[in-house]
Order: structure tokens, then sequence, then C-alpha cells
């Protein structure tokens, strides 16, 4: 383990000993991560392995059974998700997960529930951002394609101007013009000091953008390192990299 | 679940012979016969609501055309009974059929509203022809006879009715697990996934409708001779009510929930019978507990607690 | 102490029908009450086993066997509707026990069976008090408005029947659901039927709605309402519009003003007072129907000397001048009613009470 | 073996596919890329009877089959995979794969009751199994499918729609949510697919995988057929490269 | 001609009544998808409690806040001690405790109120007023006034404010609403109180018209179920277009058709609606893709 693994008092975002699970069902079995501020952390694992449970656990949509989960240093792990997102704390769903019936925009405002007010400037950033949701805004998200509800999920995230961001696979379904927009978005978003917690199927580019990586197998953190070095690492290559 | 089912199904039976053994007097005989009778209709309309997932409300009216086939063909024609009864169910079958083409292509709530719209019509129908049904306050019917042999003793009824209970869960474990029951399942998550399949979806749908109109008019047809009595309340909202929330209360697809469910919802009543003016507030209060405690029903998430139980 | 006389009883206490059936259970419950602290009957205490059938025939029909088989009730006293009356005869029949129902339509004693017997007038009978009120007033034609339950659906039958067999036309024959709210479009038709008078037959809470109605259309040809609507909650509901109707009714609403003369006044007068004193409402007719059903089977299993089923309802077709608070019954084998057309008194609403129309 | 004659689609005043012509060959692996939002998958949507088109028609084996529903295509051997998951949540993982053969077993609800398809079961259940071994799913074959996770979820549905033995394959982005490693099974799976003789119909953003496998690609750009050709040829062309590609491509 | 405005009035007067009662239904059905059954013992809690107060001499308009306050109340606790309990479960569970729940509160109300016919006074006398050549009672503008008001402001509600979005978007994906912030407790708490609040404020202004009791919900909320389904459920103006075509064509079956089937002709009608628009008459189409 390097020094990332291990939190300290100035983490953005410090998971200690996470356990979390579905019913009868143990996912997680004490995951310990990191991030700090203006950092990309990427967290590799196969399918099954926990990603999306972990993600889920720290932005509160599944009870964490025990273990903690700290933003800036404050416990938030008795907050409700809503407490959370209104912490800082915004994360991109898995599959895209855009409220079908209603319009694009009206889902871009959602974004901002948490931070009211503001959002004007921040609609029109997307918007930019993704030229083809201006042109659909007024279109039920449901009838998008598949690509363009993962801008429109993306975006949503970013409405309410996170402190600290969680990506699930935001590159699923994405042409491979825009997946490299996307990282390009994520680099500029840790230019500007967000921390990003990324997961990726596309783990040659999560890391190759990332200052740390995490391996996640069964719900254990298998391996914790510098994200070039992961890279180099022999078992990532086989499991993950298809080399 | 094959390996569970025909065990399963022995157990069954064998609670349905040492039953009478230890049930003290024929009145909880009586209670456990109309149980079964009722059961019979509500593991029909499971396979419409839990396999297939499309909600019925009207569903009664099915049980009213079996109740009113035979006790009007019966009473008018003299027919025998189990004559009677096979022309009911046919004559059911063939009203679902009908009915089924253009109601299922409605969805969700639509089609709930539609099947409520459809037992409203057959209730109407049913207090506003008087000649032929006796209107609201109903008519007799005739005791069962098979051949010569007049089924009067309550522990023959006891054993038809368990016979009949049986066989109709037989029935619908066997579909459970076989490629159209699978159908009807798989529509009921995804109607794409299932087309895209090769199912077959209007047609699935309607099957599942004409089948569990027949489990409804055999459970309505016995029911009539057996209490010699029937009124138009059985075709009622309230009745269709209560037949999805015996499904619903017993699990959704499952077949032994079905039968749980209606021997919960016939029990009950009888449980409170004595509680005078608290029936209700006491009946919707367990109603109530039951689905916040078991919220998938009383089987899946007995099943499901067990299973947890062991793991740990 | 000997073993008590079970009483049982399936009463509409909820459901559409609780109007009947919520005064029926509170006056079995105090007369039972009263008739043991007086010491009971033969020297036993009664025993009240009473199920709610909340309006429904088949309930009914499963609390009838509950009350045969598991509590083996003595007699059988009541059952609000001529439905769940109907669903609990076929068992009552075959178990052999002496029956008194509450509900009143004519099918429940017609043909007579050996053990039921019934209190409430029959449809049929006020069909004929109000024609031949009716026809004394003049009127020679009449719109009949009434409820798709039981208790309108065969009072329609009989009124048809009735206005056939006295000459009267029937101008209009519209129909309405218990649980309607509003009525203004069948006595719009009526309005113009060319009818000159109005004879609503149905039971429970439209009635007053339609006398509102009927007054908000502003029509003018009297309105008739049947012993469905005798008791002064329907006067409270539908407020200044009630005034003028007339309806038949048992002596019970006008009891003070009966004279003195008259056999039925000590005991309505009695029962409104017990009622009124215990339960702060007002007494209805349907309940007397309870007071009356029980009375009279008390008095015999007094005669018969014995809760011996056959030797009971012996006594209760034996049954001659019994003086309840409906009316003056004789029983008889081919009459399990023991009632005629006199046993009704014809009643208007004035100034928001009952008056006897003589 | 399917052939597409000037097909169109519009959903409003959005017209998702225009005026779309292409044949894919017997036994090949044919591509079908674009960016977002091209029309790739209500192309699919198309194909597989889930839409009627507004104009145009379809050939499979030159017959016409415009405008049939899904189930009838299936019968005629199309089967496919989906980009918004259609996986039936309230069953098995593994009854998800046998509804896949529904069409080759015994169908009647009667003979169902009566339990005379059991036998049959017994044999498509292994077969299932077999088959989510091959796409790495056979860990999870008891599991309720709601309880997997995303990517396990998608190689179910490639397994379902090969349980169907079908000629035409459609899979719509079936490497999202993979990892490279897993991509690459993926990959030799479906070329195993093709050489079994099935032909494939492949929508996909993953360009390795495109152009390793598919012996022909379509783009398309604003529901337009943008280029057709090898992956050589594709890769190549300036157009793609603008639209879709990007330059370091 | 006085006859059909008179039949015209009257299916106006009940189908508002209608109206309101399906407006409820629509509120939890876009938070929740639920279909309430309880909805209708909403509008009897709003008339038995004000007549209550009535009957326990409070005033008349202290009797009218205290029945919207307890009638909120109910529903604001239907949610956190029934349905909120029950966790992440099927939609038709979620139905059945409603069921369930009105069971209870008409058992409740039969012990506490008793099963009496209850009234209120009319808002502004029982003089009926002459409108096209029909009786109109002033109760009756009231209703539609009311009606109108309401669900104005539920379009304006649904339309123009976040509040309204988050409502539909918990409905729509509650994992992605509380995953953007939302408290989907409260917005769902929120919905049930919205909904008692609307189903009592209908049901004492319609209580003069159609008078109460315990029972008065089953009728009430049946009949809103059809004229919200006929309306698309999620569109508060679709449930109102439903309820007033449910009201119509039953005084016209009446009126001009037959009295005893007129409870069976709408529905019949009502189906073939149902089948031409699947969706109900303003029912958005689904947009689930594939
Ligand atoms: N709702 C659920 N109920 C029960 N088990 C679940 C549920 N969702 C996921 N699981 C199980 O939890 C484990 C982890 O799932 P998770 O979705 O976190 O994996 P993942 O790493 O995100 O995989 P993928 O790469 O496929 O998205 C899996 O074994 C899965 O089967
Ligand atoms: N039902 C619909 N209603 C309205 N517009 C639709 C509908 N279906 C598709 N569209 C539009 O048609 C276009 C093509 O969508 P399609 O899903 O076919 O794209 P795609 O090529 O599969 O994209 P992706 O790669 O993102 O999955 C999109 O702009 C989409 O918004
Ligand atoms: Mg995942
Ligand atoms: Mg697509």
């Amino acid at each position: 383990m390097t020094a990332a693994a291990t939190a300290t008092e100035t983490s953005a975002l410090a998971v200690r000993d996470l356990v979390a699970g579905y019913g009868g069902i143990e996912v997680l079995h004490g995951v310990s991560i990191s991030l700090e501020s203006g950092q990309i952390v990427a967290l590799v694992g196969a399918n099954g392995a926990g990603k999306t449970t972990l993600l889920r656990t720290i932005s509160g949509l599944i009870p964490a059974r025990s273990g903690s989960v700290e933003l800036f240093g404050k416990n938030i792990s008795a907050l409700r998700s809503d407490r959370r997102v209104c912490a800082g704390l915004a994360q991109v769903l898995e599959g895209r997960q855009v409220f079908g019936p209603l319009s694009v925009e009206d889902n871009l405002r959602l974004g901002g529930y948490s931070q009211p007010g503001s959002s004007v400037e921040q609609l029109e950033a997307m918007y930019r951002l993704f030229p083809i949701l201006k042109e659909k805004r007024l279109l039920p998200a449901g009838t998008l394609s598949g690509g363009q509800q993962q801008m429109l999920a993306i975006a949503r995230a970013l409405m309410s101007r996170p402190k600290v961001l969680l990506l699930d696979e935001p590159s699923m379904g994405l042409a491979p013009l825009l997946v490299r927009e996307i990282f390009a978005v994520i680099a500029d978003l840790r230019a500007t000091g967000i921390p990003i917690l990324l997961v990726e199927q596309n783990a040659h580019a999560a890391l190759s953008i990332a200052d740390h990586g995490y391996v996640l197998e069964t719900g254990r953190i298998a391996l914790s390192d510098a994200a070039g070095a992961l890279l180099q690492d022999e078992r990532v290559k086989t499991a993950y990299l298809g080399l | 679940m094959r390996q569970f089912a025909r065990p399963s199904i022995l157990v069954a039976l064998a609670i349905c012979i040492l039953l009478p053994l230890v049930l003290p007097n024929n009145f909880m005989l009586d209670i456990a016969i109309r149980a079964a009778l009722t059961a019979i209709a509500v593991v029909g309309l499971n396979l419409l609501m839990g396999f297939a997932g499309q909600v019925s409300i009207g569903h009664a009216a099915f049980v009213a055309i079996g109740s009113y086939g035979t006790g009007i063909i019966t009473a008018r024609l003299n027919w025998p009974p189990l004559v009677a009864l096979a022309v009911a169910a046919a004559g059911a079958a063939l009203v679902a059929y009908l009915v089924a083409k253009p109601i299922l292509r409605l969805k969700g709530h639509m089609l709930t509203m539609a099947t409520l719209g459809f037992g409203v019509i057959v209730n109407i129908a049913l207090v506003n022809e008087v000649a032929w049904t006796g209107g609201p306050d109903g008519m007799s019917v005739v005791p069962l006879s098979i051949g010569t042999f007049e089924l009067t003793s309550i522990m023959h009824w006891y054993v038809l009715a368990a016979a009949l209970l049986v066989l109709s869960m037989v029935l619908s474990l066997n579909l459970y697990e076989s490629p159209a029951g699978r159908a009807m399942r798989g529509l009921n998550s995804s109607e794409v996934a299932a087309r895209a399949m090769g199912v077959d979806v209007a047609t699935a749908k309607s099957r599942a409708f004409v089948a569990s109109a027949i489990f409804a008019t055999v459970s309505g047809s016995f029911s009539a001779h057996y209490l010699g009595f029937i009124s138009p309340s059985i075709s009622g909202f309230t009745h269709s009510v209560e037949l999805a929330t015996m499904v619903v209360v017993g699990g959704m697809a499952s077949t032994f929930g079905a039968v749980l469910g209606a021997i919960l919802l016939t029990v009950l009543p009888q449980l409170l019978g004595g509680l005078h003016g608290y029936e209700s507030v006491f009946f919707g209060l367990i109603l109530m507990l039951t689905m916040i405690f078991l919220p998938k029903g009383l089987v899946p998430s007995i099943a499901l607690l067990v299973s947890r139980r062991r793991r740990s | 102490a000997e073993s008590p006389i079970k009483i049982g009883s399936v009463i509409s206490a909820t459901g559409p029908a609780s109007f009947l059936g919520d005064p029926e259970q509170k006056t079995l419950e105090l007369y039972v009450e009263k008739i043991n602290a007086a010491g009971g009957v033969l020297g036993r205490k009664l025993e009240l086993v009473i199920y709610d059938d909340a309006s429904d025939a088949n309930k009914a029909n499963a609390f009838a066997r509950r009350l045969i088989l598991q509590d083996q009730v003595d007699a059988l006293v009541g059952a609000s509707t001529t439905g769940s009356t109907m669903a609990m005869i076929p068992q009552i029949e075959s178990a052999k026990i002496p029956f008194i129902s509450l509900a009143a339509a004519s099918v429940i004693v017609e043909p007579v069976k050996k053990w039921v017997f019934k209190m409430p007038h029959s449809d049929r009978m006020a069909a004929q008090k109000v024609l031949e009120d009716m026809k004394k007033r003049g009127f020679k034609s009449f719109a009949l408005l009434s409820d798709t339950g039981g208790f309108g659906k065969s009072g329609r039958t009989e009124t048809l029947k009735t206005a056939a067999a006295m000459g009267m036309t029937v101008a209009d024959d519209q129909q309405y659901g218990e649980k309607d709210t509003d009525v203004t479009p069948q006595l719009t038709k009526i309005k113009t039927s060319g009818a000159q008078a109005i004879l609503v037959f149905g039971t429970g809470q439209a009635p007053a709605i339609i006398a509102r109605n009927y007054q908000q259309l502003a029509m003018k040809q009297p309105l008739y309402t049947t012993h469905g609507q005798a008791s002064l909650e329907f006067v409270r509901i539908a407020g200044a519009a009630a005034e003028g109707i007339r309806m038949p009714s048992p002596a019970l609403l006008i009891a003070s003003d009966l004279p003195d003369s008259d056999k039925q006044k000590a005991v309505s007068i009695a029962y409104a007072k017990a009622y009124q004193d215990r339960f702060k409402m007002d007494v209805s007719t349907f309940g007397g129907y309870a007071h009356d059903g029980l009375m009279m089977m008390v008095d015999a299993i007094k005669r018969a000397g014995t809760t011996d089923k056959e030797k009971v309802r012996a006594a209760l077709e034996a049954t001659n001048g019994f003086v309840g608070v409906s009316g003056i019954y004789k029983m008889s084998p081919t009459d399990h009613m023991g009632l005629d057309v006199s046993a009704f008194r014809m009643v208007e609403v004035k100034g928001g009470v009952f008056k006897e129309v003589r | 073996m399917l052939t597409l004659n000037r097909v169109s689609k519009s959903f409003g005043g959005v017209t998702a596919v225009h005026d779309m012509s292409f044949a894919v060959r017997k036994g090949a692996v044919h591509a079908v890329i674009g960016p977002n939002g091209a029309g790739k998958t209500t192309l699919f949507n198309l194909i597989s009877g889930v839409y009627t088109p507004s104009s145009g028609e379809i050939l499979l084996d030159d017959e016409r089959i415009t405008g049939l529903r899904s189930d009838e295509l299936a019968t005629r051997g199309v089967s496919r995979t989906f980009q918004n998951l259609q996986i039936c949540m309230n069953m098995t993982a593994c009854e998800n794969v046998m509804l896949g053969a529904h069409l080759r077993s015994t169908r009647s609800m009667v003979a169902g009751m009566l339990g005379t398809t059991r036998k049959a079961d017994i044999l498509l259940r292994e077969e299932a199994l077999q088959l989510m071994d091959k796409v790495g799913v056979g860990a999870v074959a008891k599991a309720q499918a709601s309880q997997l996770s995303y990517g396990l979820l998608k190689r179910l549905e490639i397994a379902r729609a090969l349980a169907s033995k079908p000629r035409l394959l459609l899979l719509d982005e079936p490497a999202a949510g993979l990892n490279d490693t897993e991509t690459a099974e993926v990959t030799t799976l479906i070329r195993d697919i093709a050489a079994s003789g099935i032909t494939v119909l492949l929508v996909e953003h993953d360009m390795k995988m495109v152009m390793t496998i598919s012996d022909h690609i379509v783009v398309l750009d604003y529901g337009k057929k943008l280029a057709e050709g090898t992956a050589a040829q594709v890769s190549q062309n300036p157009k793609v490269i603008e639209a879709y590609l990007g330059i370091e491509a | 001609m006085s006859d059909l405005s008179q039949f015209v009035f009257s299916g106006l007067t009940t189908g508002s009544i209608y109206a309101l009662a399906a407006l409820g239904f629509t509120l939890i059905y876009n938070a929740s998808g639920v279909i309430n059954f309880a909805q209708g013992d909403f509008l009897m809690l709003g008339g038995m409690i004000t007549s209550a107060s009535l009957a326990m001499g409070l005033p008349m308009p202290v009797a009218i806040v205290a029945a919207l306050a307890i009638t909120t109340l109910i529903g604001v606790l239907l949610y956190q001690l029934a349905i909120r309990p029950a966790g992440e479960t099927s939609v038709v569970s979620l139905i059945i405790i409603t069921i369930g729940a009105s069971t209870f509160i008409q058992g409740a109300v039969q012990i506490l109120l008793g099963k009496n016919q209850f009234t209120l006074p009319s808002f502004s006398g029982d003089a009926s007023l002459q409108l096209l050549g029909a009786y109109v009672l002033p109760q009756s503008l009231w209703v539609i006034g009311v009606g109108t008001v309401l669900v104005v402001a539920c379009a304006l509600f649904f339309h123009f404010t976040l509040l309204g979005k988050a409502l539909l978007a918990v409905a729509a994906n509650r994992l992605a609403a509380q995953a953007v912030g939302i408290n989907s407790g409260r917005i769902l708490r929120l919905s049930f109180g919205l909904s008692a609040l609307i189903g009592a404020v209908a049901g004492i202004v319609a209580a003069p018209i159609t008078t109460t009791t315990y029972d008065l919900g089953l009728m009430l909320g049946l009949k809103g179920f059809v004229a919200a389904t006929l309306g698309g459920l999620n569109s508060g103006v679709g449930a109102v277009l439903g309820g007033l075509l449910v009201g119509l064509l039953e005084a016209l079956v009446a009126g001009y058709i037959s009295s005893a089937y007129k409870d069976a002709v709408p529905f019949v009608l009502i189906i073939f609606v149902l089948l031409v628009l699947p969706n109900g008459l303003l029912g958005a189409k689904s947009t689930e893709r594939v």
C-alpha cells in the first residue's frame, strides 16, 4: 500500500472499512479508499466486483453496514443521500438513469435541485458542453439515444457544481470522439480542483488520466497504487487491460 | 423449483388429508371448504396477475359467470350440474377470449380500469336481469349431484374441494416451470424482451386470461352448489378487489402464496367476526401490517427470510 | 345455573345496509340486556351471538353456518337485507332452526318456508298503501323511481303489479343506484312525464338526496316514499325538502300522537324511550322490527315452554295478536309475516315531524 | 441475407433513420457505427420489428418482413440484444436464457399445465447452463436476474439471444460495461458465433472490437449512411474520422 | 332543450366532484405510481370531520379548517406509517396497503363518528338558480369553481415549479432522484399530504350536495379512479376532463337511455375510449426505449 491509500485529515473523500450489500448478500467486505483534492482516482474491477455498490454506498443510496465515509474530514456516514448531495457529493449513476418522462431540460434543472438559484448559467454551460442536449431540450429524456442519455446523466450530475464527483462508467455507450471529450472534461474538472472517483471499464483510459488507482476484486481492494504503476502491473494488464 | 414442487405438493396433499382430523367441528370444515373453493379462483387469478403481470380487478365477474351459469342452467334448463358446469366454463372461456383481445392491449392501470369496468358491467347485468338472475336478492341453487349421487355431507364436499384445489395447484405449479409459463412471466417483466424471443405476447396474455377465467368459473360453479344460494355481490367490485388482494398478500406468482392468501382472507373475517364494529379496523390493520412486514407477500417474503436465516 | 338460550343474528352493521343493521343491532343488544336484567326467559339467560355481514349476502351465508354449526344457536333473529336472508335460508331450513328475518321482500315468506318468518311489512303492502292514498287524492297516474338494490327492485315489481291491479297508470318508471348522489336527470324526466305524483321506492341515503333534488327542480307533484324512509334521520338530512312527503309507516313514528286506546301506543313509546335514552339518537322503524322480532321469539319460547326448535317454531306459527311497535301480528301456517295493510299508517312530514294523515 | 431498401423512420419531427439501404451477407459480421444519436439503435429496432418503418422495405432472404412483429421475426430466426437492457428481472438468470429457447420448446399452455414439458425442460436447462458458461455468467445461473451487476446482465442478454439459435443475431453495444479483457472474450465469442454460421449485425463504440471482427462496416450519421466498406476502408475515410472517430484514430 | 341543459348541469356537478376525487389520485400517482385506494376516504373525512365539528358546536370556518388539517395529517400519516415502512416494494403491494388503509379509516370513522348520514349546510343557501332553463344549486357553482381553482393550481405546480418536477422525478426513477439530492421521503409525504388536502376540500364542498357517510369514499374513490385513469392518470387536467366526462355520461345516459343501466353504459364507453386512446385522454405516451 502506498501513501495515497491511507486517508488523511485533508482527504476530500475518505472511505474506511466500508461493508455493504443487498438483503442477505454482503458485497463489500471492508473497503477503504481515499481521494485527495485535485486528484482523479480510478477504480477498476471485473463485472460484479462491487464497484457500483461502492459508489452507491458512498453517496448514501445503499446503507452501509459498517465503516465510515468522510467528506472533507466530516463524517457523513449518518446522512441521507440528499444531504450528501447538498454537502457537495454528486454521482453519475451507472446505466444513465435519466428521468424518462421528463424533458431534457427538466432533467438538468433537477440536477441542480440541491443548489437552487444558480442553475441558469450552469444550464447554459452544460448546453455548451453537449450541444445536442440543447437541441433536444424539450423532448422527454426517454426518447434520447443511449449515448445522448449518457451525456445527459453526466451533465445532470455537473449541474449541482459538485465538490466531489463520483463517476460510474461515464464513457459507456459514448462514441469515441465523445469519450475523448469526456475524459478531457474530467481532466478539466481536476484542474479546477474537484476530486473525482472514476469507475471505468475502459481501464486503460481511466488509469492513463488518473493519479491513483484501486483494483477491486469481489468486494475487497486487491491493489492500490499510483495509476502509472498499475498500468504496468502484469496482473492488471491481463485481467483488465486485455493485454 | 421443480425439485421443490413435487414434495411440496405431497405436503399440501398431506395437510389436506390431515386437516379434517384436527378440525374440531363442522364449522371449521365449512371454512376450509370455502377457503379451498375460493383458492381455486385465486390460483387461477395468479396465472394472470402473478405470472403474466396483468392486474385484474374485475375477476369476480368470472366467478359470477360460473355461479350464475350453473345456477341458471340447472334451475331453468334442468340440466345436470356437471354439464351445467362445463357449459358455464366454456361460456366464460368464450367471454374471456372475446374480452381479452381488446382489453389486454391496455397496459398497467389502464388495463386495471378496463377489467374493473368489465366487472361492473357484469354486476349490473346480474342485478338488472331479474327474470334470469333473481336480481339483487339472488337465487337459490340446487345441491350438487353427480349422476344420482347427491353431495350433501360436508365431508364429501371437503374431499371434493380439496381434490379440486390440489389439482389446480398442480396445474399452476407445472405451468410455472414450463415454456408457456416462462413466456408469461417473461412478458410480465419485459414485453419487448419476450417478443424478441418469439413470444406472441397478445396470445400469451389472452391465454392467461382465459385460463384464469376457467379457474374462476370452476370455483364459482362449485361454490354456488355448495352455498345453495348466489347473489350479485359475488361479482361485485369488492369481491374482485378481495381476489386480487389474496393474490398479492400471498405473493405474486407464487401458487402456494395464492392458496395461503385465499385461506388468510377467508379465515380472517371469521376470526374477527365477533368483534362488533371493530372488524374493519382490525381487518385493515392486519392487511397493512402484512404488506408492510412481508412486502413481497406471505410466501416469497417468508422464503426470503428463511434463506437469509440459513445463510447467516 | 342452566345454560343460556342462544339467539343468533346476522346483521348488516356495516356496508350499504348499515342504516338498517345499526339500529337493529343496537336494539337487539339493548333488549337482550333488558330481558336478562328482568330475569331472562324460562329462568335462563339470553345470549346474543351476533355477526356483521357487511351487507354482503355471501358473508351472511357463512355466518349462518357458523351460528348453526359452531355456536349452535337455539333461534335466529335477523338478517337485515333480503339478499342476506335468502342466502341464509337454505342452511337454516336444512338445520331446522326457527328464524325471524328483519328484511322486507315478500319472497322471504312467499312461498312459505317452514322455519322462516319475517317482521317488516312487505313491499307490496307499502305499494298498496301508497297507491290507495294516491287514489284517494284523485291521482290516476304516477311516476315510479326505484333503486337498483334489493329493496327497490322487488318494490318496483310489486308496485307495477299493484298499479296494474288498481288501474293506475305508471307514467314513468325510472331507477337510480343506492349510492347515487344526484338523481336530477331522472327527476327531470319525471317532471315532464305527466305523472300526477311520484313514488320513490328505495332505502338508504339516496331518498334524502332525491328529496333535495326534487326541491331543487321546484317540482310540484306530491312525493311519496316508503317505510324505508320512516325515520327522523331522513327528515333531518332532507331538511326543508322533506316537508309534505308522505309515506306508509308503522305506528312507532307517531306513537305519542296515537289515541290512548291504541294497543300499540304503550309498547311503541316504551321502545322509543328506551332506545333514545340509551343511544341518544332517534329511534327508527328498522330497530323497531328487531324489537318485535326478538320479543316475538321470546314470546314464542315462553309459550312453548322450551327451546325445542320444533315447538318454538309451532308457537311462532301460532302467534296471534302479538303487539309490536310495527303492528299487531297474527301468524298462520300460510302466513309467516302476520301483518296486513292496516298495520301501516300513512304519515306526512309536517314541520319536521311525522304526522298521521287521517 | 438481410436487405434494407430505402428504409426511413421518423418520430414526430425527427427523422432518426433516413432512406437507409444496405445489404448484409450471410455468415458475416457486419458492424454499424456512428455518432451518438445517429440512428443505429433505431435501425436495429426496425430490423427486429420493435418499430415499423415509416417507409421503405426490409427483406430477409428475399422475404418482405417490413412491419412484422418481433415475435414473428423471431420465428424467422432473428434475435437480438438491447442497448437498454431488457432482462426479465422477475426470473432467474437461467430462466432468462431458457426463455430465449422459447421457440424451440413446446409452447402449449395445456402441455405446460399437465407437466408434459418437464423432460424437454431439463434438457433446455442443461443447454442454457452451457451457453451461460460460454458467455461467462455460468456462476450466477441460479441467481435472480435482479441481483446481477450491469456487465453480467449485458452478457446474460447475449446468452439469451443465442439460446434461440438465430440465423441473424443483432447485438447492440455488447461490450458496453465490459473491461478490455472481458471485451476481448466477447470478441472471441462473436467470432465463434459467426464461424458457426450465424450472421451477426453489430452496433458498438469500441473501435478495437469493431475493427478486428467486422467483415463489413456501415457508418451512419444523422440517420443517413455516411460510408460503407471494410474496416480498413472505413477507418481511413476522412468523413468518418471527422464525424465519429476523431483525428487520432 | 331545458331537459338537456338540466342534464348537463347535473353532469357537470357530479363530474366536478369526481374530478376533484380524481385530482388527488394523480398527485399520488405522479410521485409514486401508486393508485391510492384511500383517496375517496379523504373526501369522506373532509365531510365527516366538518359535520362532526359542527355538531360539537364549532363555527363553520373553524370546522372546515379542522377538517382540512386533520385529513391532511391523516394523509401524511398514511405515508409515514404504512407506505414508507414497506420500503422499496412493488406498486401492487403498496396499492394493497392503501386498500387496507381505506378499510381501516372507514372502520375507525364508523366507530368514532357513527354510521349515520350527515350533511353540511350549503355555503350560499338552497334556493336554486335558473340558468339556461335548468335549476342549479348555488352549491354546484361552488363545486365547479373550487374544482377549477384546484386544477389550475395543480397544473401550475407541475409545470412551473421545481418541486413539481421533483415529484415526477421521484416516480420516474427513485434512485436517480435520490442521487440528484431529492429527499424522496419528503416528496412522497408532500404528495400524500397534498392529495389528502385536495380530497378534504372536495369532500367539504361536495357534502352539502352528496351528503356524507363513513362509507361514501368507496363510491367516490371508485369514480375518481375511473376519472383519473380516463384522463391518463398523470395529468391533473386529464383527471378533470375524465371526471366531467364520467359525470356527463352518467347524467345523459340516465336522462336519455336507461336509468337502470346508467352505471354500465359509461363504462362501456370509457373502455372504448381507452381502446382508441390507450393512454387515456391526456396521458403521456410511454417514453421507454429499448
Ligand atoms: N440489487 C441487488 N441485489 C442483490 N445483489 C446485487 C444487487 N445488485 C448487485 N448485486 C450483486 O453485488 C455484486 C456487485 O455488484 P456491482 O453492481 O456493484 O458490480 P460492479 O462491479 O459494478 O459490476 P459491473 O462492472 O458489471 O457494473 C454482484 O455480485 C451482484 O450480483
Ligand atoms: N421514440 C423516439 N421519439 C423521439 N425521438 C427518438 C425516438 N427514438 C429515437 N429518437 C431519436 O432518434 C435519434 C436516433 O436514436 P438512436 O437511439 O437510434 O441512436 P443511436 O445511433 O443508437 O445512438 P447511441 O449510439 O447513442 O445509442 C436520436 O436523436 C433520438 O433522440
Ligand atoms: Mg457497475
Ligand atoms: Mg443506440
